[in-house]
């Protein structure tokens, strides 16, 4: 019996069904262009989709306490802007010269942290809507981050290894792909192994429980925000190594595209479990769709359609799942 | 459940297998196949050069062209050109925003030994071929014309400018924005920059902006739009407050001046009586242009690591130096145009 | 100093606004025992489990635990202290492990990460003794609510305490189930634990209780050893196990000392003449109900009588079209095919909800934009609103319920809970059903209001309206109905007649499952 | 205690936007000689006019506890789909009403699987965004460019650029219809009274029998229509259809609702708070292009406005209770 259900668990668990969406999606691109199955190809699509997946880890979190986090966008686009003046032109009003990479990085991180905890504060202690809090936060980081060089890249005066992060690679491994892989461990570790993790999934799906198990919600869900912001700095630092400039306008639209890529994920909005694999898995969906529709030619405009037909498809598909699994798991329990 | 997902799985690659032998086809057709990456697919000018790079691609070179659309976004466009160096394409053209962003796409299609080529905004490392529009001292003229036709209507009113640009992007200063002002002062060097707001490239936003210049400072005389979406929200801002108003090319209330000359430009400039007066641009030639040069490298006639530049003329349209044939010509071999632009523009007037 | 009790409580008193919830309570729990509370809702005892577990404090009055004085400020608090609690709702987190869930909130961790706990394999005996088929790695959302039960239980055992409340523990679970939590409540005792044991079920009390204290109306009517309730003097004499006439004749006492002296008022009988009949319900069955079978009469007052979750809601759920059933039911000669409240409502039912909170009130809306909600045509002019109307209607249904409100623009969330009860009310009579249920009409609701509801019901009645009471308060089933329904355990015990002098006892009697 | 109490509590927040609204204003007649003349008035109206139409549908959605998205992206559908039929011969008033159906549409299948299907609204109306912009470039494209201008019938710009007397620009007139007539749905028909119930207490609805999936489909399709009507105005009054109008629409509305005192979670809100709210947007626009100030201080002020106002009225309901 207890065999049985695992097996059946496996195959009918929302992560392993996405991964075979995923594999599907790639089965389909494979045999419509030749462009598309190439393990170049498959370079790219990890690349464009490292900034999703970094920020996906923490957001996942955020999710799964039934918070979420808009302002990630317009933080990603501060850290990039921040970190290139930095080390381009270090802090003039306290006539501080151009700094090293790692203080730069350090001091943007922080920056990043204490946009987590603004919208902290505005969720937990101003008792916010999360939504209301972040896009707020989100108007005021994009604004700062135009504001940073008067609404212009910031493209000379780099120092050497600026761009090290976002292009090289060691033993033929992109540095970006080593971090994916350290965000995808490290979040799977906290989310599997640390309080944290837990915690977050008790609070998100069963407030009661977490009370009455002496959990501080809103100490979690300051930590989360902290984290997803410090992300999302670090995804920016990424990004301006990555672009080799600083550009205020990068990551617009950034927010709803993790938003989708962790909603795919299958962590819901309403809180409760989620996957660091599922988030991945999401946000590789996303880029194979937009990289595997443009090997194909299909026109922009009925890929942003294909877009909205895929979230709203796979948000149906996996209620129905859960509500499927639920009925079979009550008439389960009532046969017992 | 199990059905559904096999019935899925079949579907898709089924239909994968049919698009395949499509495009199998297509493949051995063509002799190359090219990429273009436009600024952003979303604005009528990129639209019409992209149209353009495909049609005389295919028909002069019997080459395919893959658009990926740079969205605006530096990200997307990094992405657009990692995606055509992985799919092998043999030759780029690029058309980014950014020149350092420029310069660094086109390192990483030298490292695979890709000719790319270059538009509008030079890149800053300049190893590879380039195409550059004359912008510049179209701009300057149009400033220098609209400043004229002001100064002769209106002699003892001092000429105040007012601009829509994108927001900070430096090149659409240096080509555009700041021409255009240079222009002006060249003629009246008392003229003065009243306010550059952003407009974001569109109609409604840069008509809500306009109202709101206008409402600060009604004196304004000149607008410049850095493109022509923004120009005619400009333009109908003037209408709702009862300006934007010519006697028959003699400015009474403002000059309005725009830039691409995309057919609702034209049909406004055309119109004696309407204050949106100037405008320049041009596809055609910088769509050849990037054509022809990547075809070029990829025929091994000209070098791909050697910066050269190709310049193109941005021609101005405006109500008294220009017939409206040679605005119907433009738009004809520019912007597909199929119409009738003198009808259009008699059409608009009513 | 009494070294054999470990929890001692003098003269606790808990006062919310408004409300005296504790009236002075004393007693003592023996350490080692299984003690027992019992009490109607409201009766105080989950106030005083409350205190004892640091969800409340209390506001007069001592309370020792161990010999020293306890006032616990947090749950987390009196867990330190040895104190846990098993909760009635279901207090487990779906989408964690079994493992995960025991450990929630005590997890053995190293910089942040969680380490195996070494008390867990003491736990897992626990569960394997309660159900074998869990398994410390399985998926809490893949059990049945038995079995998350039975991980909360050992979950509120694995902490090292001295003290376990359990509330209401066996609600859910099978019979198979409830002798395996017996022998582990017997096996923990042996252990030392003491524990505090809430059920509505009273004959388990005489199962595995030691001591029995029962509460009502805020104050403790008496705590008396099990063989003293079950008509021992002396304990040594006392069989382990007792037959089931003593079983239910201790119950009946129980329930006599829970509701008291119940003051038979003056039963005015209805003008039914039941020849009309509204409502059958035949062999209705769904997963808390059992084989229900009754009928009401037009003009008739319909009581349902039964210790809390005995079903009586239940009953007022299939019938709204809430919860799914088996069996029929037919309205107006009719048999009734609607699968929803909307159906229900249509069909010519109404009801007042038992938890007004969740699903009565509109807090935020006035008293006036309350009223009108279930049937919108009584305050409508030619397809709108008339304010006129609506002013009219709640002035009306506010005197003659007497709504002690600043007026009828009040937002309802800041009434009393009496008044916000008979808001509900009005906008349930509002919609002038032909079949009216009432669920608790009068919980919460002051003397002078409560016979203000029983008046406006008997003339409900005597219009020709069918009314259904569900009620846990035997003077207003007696006061009111007509018929009384009395439920035990999801069962229809018997229906009676009501009559001047109701024989009380043998109502006591019925619902405690005798 | 209770005397303090009596109002319904969004009522006591409208004192404190109004507040917002005269400090603003106060500043800017200050800083800007321009500021207080009745032009600048009627161009803030002509502003927020397509804010307000848009948000008094959507205010009641939020007063659900649900919310749309999908406005920004319908609006832009409808006025590209509106001047495609145009150009391409429809009779302008037949154009006008198949695009309203059209907008209709995306209404109902919002409503469908926010109110049927129980999907988040925030995924189901994000999902119907993509959808309905994406059909617009597409449209746009069918038609050979980016956006719709030549060829369009020289009636085409009447509709938005009408004025009534001569003197009022029609969305003016518009809007204080649309106002009156939520104004009028909120006190005075069963819809806006059911939207106000499902909002505070949506179990307490369904067992009173309100039909809350048709409740919720009916509002999602009205916000539809406004969308869909608002964008023919739109680009009627611009004389161009673009298909990237509605970008950030759906925030701006969002914000408006949120400005003016209605709870995200439900239960809480009204028209008046609308205007105010989409008077405050207004303001801060106008403010900042009067003074000229660059665009990136202006999304910094946006973004403060938003938080300063919303901390504004919870304090004031915490005072309250």
């Amino acid at each position: 019996m207890a065999n049985k259900t695992n097996k059946l668990k496996f195959l009918t668990h929302p992560t392993f069904i996405l991964f075979l969406v995923f594999v599907a999606l790639n089965l389909f691109f494979a045999f419509s262009t030749p462009r598309f199955f190439k393990l170049s190809n498959y370079m790219n699509i990890i690349r464009q989709s490292t900034m999703i997946m970094i920020v996906g880890c923490g957001c996942t979190f955020l999710m799964m306490t039934e918070s979420l986090d808009l302002s990630v966008g317009s933080n990603l686009a501060l850290s990039c802007m921040v970190y290139s003046f930095l080390v381009v032109f270090g802090i003039p009003g306290l006539g501080i010269g151009p700094l090293p990479l790692w203080a730069a990085g350090i001091i943007v991180l922080i920056i990043g942290g204490l946009i987590g905890v603004l919208n902290a504060v505005l969720v937990t202690r101003f008792d916010f809507e999360p939504f209301i809090a972040t896009l707020g936060v989100m108007y005021i980081g994009r604004g700062l981050a135009l504001a940073t060089f008067d609404g212009k890249s910031i493209r000379t005066g780099f120092p050497d290894g600026f761009e090290v992060i976002g292009n090289d690679s060691i033993l033929g491994v992109p540095y970006l792909f080593i971090f994916v892989f350290l965000a995808i461990v490290i979040f799977s570790i906290l989310h599997k192994k640390t309080l944290l993790g837990k915690h977050a999934i008790a609070i998100g799906c069963n407030k009661n429980a977490a009370f009455f198990s002496g959990l501080n919600p809103k100490r979690i869900v300051t930590r989360l925000y902290i984290i997803t912001g410090c992300l999302a700095a670090f995804a920016g630092i990424l990004t301006a190594s990555r672009l080799e400039h600083g550009d205020p306008r990068t990551g617009t639209g950034f927010e709803f595209t993790v938003l989708v890529a962790v909603l795919l994920g299958g962590t819901p909005l309403s809180g409760g479990n989620g996957t660091i694999l599922g988030t991945v898995i999401g946000a590789l969906i996303i880029t194979v769709l937009g990289n595997g529709l443009n090997a194909m030619d299909i026109l922009k405009f009925w890929q942003i359609v294909f877009k909205g037909i895929i979230l709203i498809g796979a948000i149906v598909l996996h209620s129905q799942l859960r509500a499927r699994r639920r009925n079979a798991l009550i008439a389960a329990g009532t046969k017992a | 459940m199990k059905k559904l997902l096999l019935t899925v799985l079949v579907l898709i690659i089924g239909l994968g297998s049919v698009f395949a032998a499509g495009e199998q086809e297509d493949a051995t057709e063509y002799d190359h196949v090219i990429g273009k990456i436009p600024y952003t697919f979303e604005h009528a000018y990129h639209q019409s050069v992209c149209r353009e790079i495909t049609e005389y691609a295919a028909k002069m070179y019997n080459t395919k062209a893959v658009i990926i659309d740079g969205e605006s976004s530096a990200e997307a466009t990094l992405a657009a050109v990692e995606n055509l160096i992985s799919q092998g394409v043999d030759g780029i053209a690029l058309h980014c925003g950014d020149a350092g962003l420029s310069a660094k796409a086109v390192d990483m299609a030298h490292a695979a030994g890709i000719p790319m080529v270059t538009t509008l905004i030079r890149p800053e490392n300049m190893t590879a071929p380039h195409i550059q529009p004359q912008e510049t001292p179209s701009s300057i003229y149009m400033g220098a014309e609209a400043a004229r036709q002001w100064k002769a209507a209106h002699p003892n009113t001092p000429i105040k400018v007012a601009m829509l640009n994108f927001g900070g992007i430096e090149q659409v200063w240096d080509m555009r924005t700041g021409a255009f002002m240079e222009g002006v002062q060249s003629v009246d060097p008392g003229a003065e920059l009243v306010t550059m707001l952003n407009g974001q490239g569109s109609t409604v936003k840069s008509m809500e902006i306009i109202l709101d210049v206008l409402q600060s400072d009604p004196d304004v005389n000149l607008i410049f739009g850095a493109n022509d979406e923004m120009a005619l929200g400009a333009l109908a801002a003037c209408e709702q407050l009862g300006r934007g108003v010519m006697d028959n090319g003699v400015p009474l209330t403002e000059i309005i001046a725009g830039l691409d000359a995309s057919s609702a430009a034209l049909v406004k400039i055309f119109d004696p009586n309407c204050s949106f007066k100037l405008t320049h641009g041009a596809v055609k030639d910088i769509a050849r242009a990037e054509v022809d040069t990547v075809m070029a490298m990829i025929n091994g006639e000209i070098p791909m690591d050697e910066y050269t530049e190709t310049r193109v003329l941005s021609p101005t349209f405006d109500f008294w130096n220009t017939t409206i044939a040679e605005g119907q010509r433009h738009l004809e071999t520019n912007f597909f145009y199929e119409g009738d632009l003198e009808a259009d523009v008699k059409a608009a007037m009513k | 100093m009494n070294n054999d009790v470990i929890v001692e409580v003098r003269g606790l008193t808990k006062e919310f606004p408004g409300v005296k919830a504790l009236k002075g309570v004393d007693f003592d729990i023996k350490r080692g025992s299984v003690h027992c509370v019992v009490g109607e809702n409201g009766a105080g005892k989950s106030t005083f489990i409350k205190i004892l577990t640091g969800a409340h404090r209390r506001t007069g009055g001592s309370l020792k635990y161990n010999g020293k004085d306890f006032d616990p400020k947090s749950i987390r608090e009196a867990m330190d202290n040895g104190i846990s609690v098993l909760y009635q709702e279901l207090n487990v987190v779906d989408d964690l492990t079994t493992e995960e869930n025991l450990t929630l909130g005590k997890e053995n961790t190293k910089w942040g990460f969680i380490r195996k706990s070494e008390g867990l394999n003491k736990t897992m005996d626990i569960i394997r003794s309660l159900d074998d088929s869990i398994e410390l790695d399985m998926p809490v959302d893949q059990l049945s609510v038995a079995q998350k039960q039975v991980i909360e239980i050992a979950k509120a055992l694995s902490t090292d305490c001295s003290v376990l409340v359990m509330d209401e523990p066996t609600a859910s679970l099978s019979e198979d189930e409830v002798r395996r939590l017996f022998l582990t409540v017997k096996k923990l005792k042996e252990q030392g634990i003491t524990i505090v044991f809430i059920s509505h079920k009273l004959s388990e009390i005489f199962e595995i209780g030691d001591y029995v204290t029962v509460f009502r109306d805020g104050e403790m009517i008496g705590t008396k050893s099990v063989p003293e309730i079950a008509g021992y003097d002396d304990a040594a004499g006392c069989p382990d196990t007792f037959d089931d006439a003593t079983v239910a004749e201790a119950c009946t006492e129980l329930v006599r000392m829970m509701i008291g002296k119940v003051i038979v008022q003056e039963y005015v009988p209805s003008t039914s003449d039941y020849s009309t009949k509204l409502l059958e319900v035949k062999n209705v069955n769904n997963r808390r109900l059992k084989n229900i079978n009754f009928e009401l009469y037009k003009g008739e007052i319909l009581g349902f009588y039964g210790l809390v979750g005995a079903g009586k809601t239940e009953v007022g759920r299939v019938l709204y079209g809430i919860d799914d059933y088996e069996g029929e039911i037919s309205v107006n000669g009719k048999k009734a095919e609607y699968k929803n409240v909307i159906g229900a409502l249509d069909a010519g039912l109404a009801m007042v909800p038992e938890e007004r909170r969740v699903d009565g009130i509109f807090g935020q809306l006035s008293i006036r934009a309350n009223i009108p909600l279930m049937r919108m045509d009584s305050v409508m002019n030619s397809g709108l609103i008339s304010r006129i109307k609506e002013n009219r209607l709640a002035d009306k249904f506010m005197n003659m319920m007497s709504v002690a409100a600043k007026d009828r623009e009040q937002a309802v969330a800041f009434l009393s809970g009496g008044n916000q009860q008979k808001v509900v009310i009005a906008k349930c009579l509002n919609r002038d059903a032909d079949i009216i249920m009432l669920d608790e009409p009068t919980r919460g609701v002051d003397v002078g209001a409560k016979e203000e509801i029983h008046e406006i019901i008997r003339d409900l009645a005597n219009e020709g309206k069918s009314i259904i009471v569900f009620s846990s308060e035997l003077p207003e089933i007696t006061n009111l109905c007509d018929r009384i329904v009395l439920m035990h355990d999801g069962n229809v015990g018997e229906i009676m007649k009501n009559q001047k002098d109701v024989d009380v006892d043998h109502i006591m009697s019925v619902v405690a499952g005798g | 205690m209770t005397g303090k109490l009596r109002l319904p509590r969004f009522q006591s927040q409208l004192p404190i936007l109004v507040g917002i609204i005269v400090i603003m204003m106060i500043f800017l007649t200050i800083v800007s000689p321009n500021f207080l003349k009745a032009q600048n008035f009627s161009n803030i109206l002509l502003k927020i006019g397509i804010y307000i139409l848009i948000a008094s549908a959507a205010n009641l959605i939020m007063i659900t506890g649900n919310l749309d998205l999908s406005v920004g992206a319908v609006l832009a559908f409808s006025g590209i789909l509106h001047a495609y039929m145009c150009k391409h011969g429809i009779p302008i008033p037949l154009s006008i009403l198949i695009t309203c159906l059209a907008a209709m549409t995306w209404g109902v299948f919002n409503g469908f699987t926010v109110g049927k299907l129980r999907i988040v609204p925030v995924v189901a109306t994000l999902g119907t965004m993509y959808m309905a912009e994406g059909l617009a470039f597409l449209i746009a494209r069918w038609d050979g460019g980016t956006n719709i201008m030549l060829g369009l019938p020289g009636a085409y710009t009447r509709l938005g650029r009408y004025m009534l007397f001569g003197k009022i620009p029609i969305i003016i007139v518009l809007v204080v219809i649309v106002a009156a007539i939520f104004l009028f749905i909120e006190k005075k028909t069963k819809l806006g009274r059911f939207s106000f119930a499902i909002g505070d207490n949506r179990s307490a609805a369904e067992l009173s029998g309100i039909n809350v999936t048709k409740v919720i489909i009916i509002l999602y399709a009205l916000s539809a229509l406004l969308a869909g009507f608002s964008g023919i105005l739109q680009s009627s009054r611009v004389g161009l259809a673009a298909p990237n109008v509605g970008r950030m629409m759906e925030t701006y509305v969002l914000i408006v609702c949120v400005l003016g005192g209605t709870k995200m979670s439900g239960g809480r809100g009204s028209i008046i708070g609308v205007l105010l709210g989409a008077a405050i947007i207004g303001l801060l626009e106008n403010g900042l292009n009067l003074l000229g100030i660059e665009h990136f201080y202006q999304e910094v002020a946006r973004g403060l406005l938003l938080i300063i106002a919303v901390i504004a009225q919870k304090n004031s309901k915490s005072v309250k209770s």
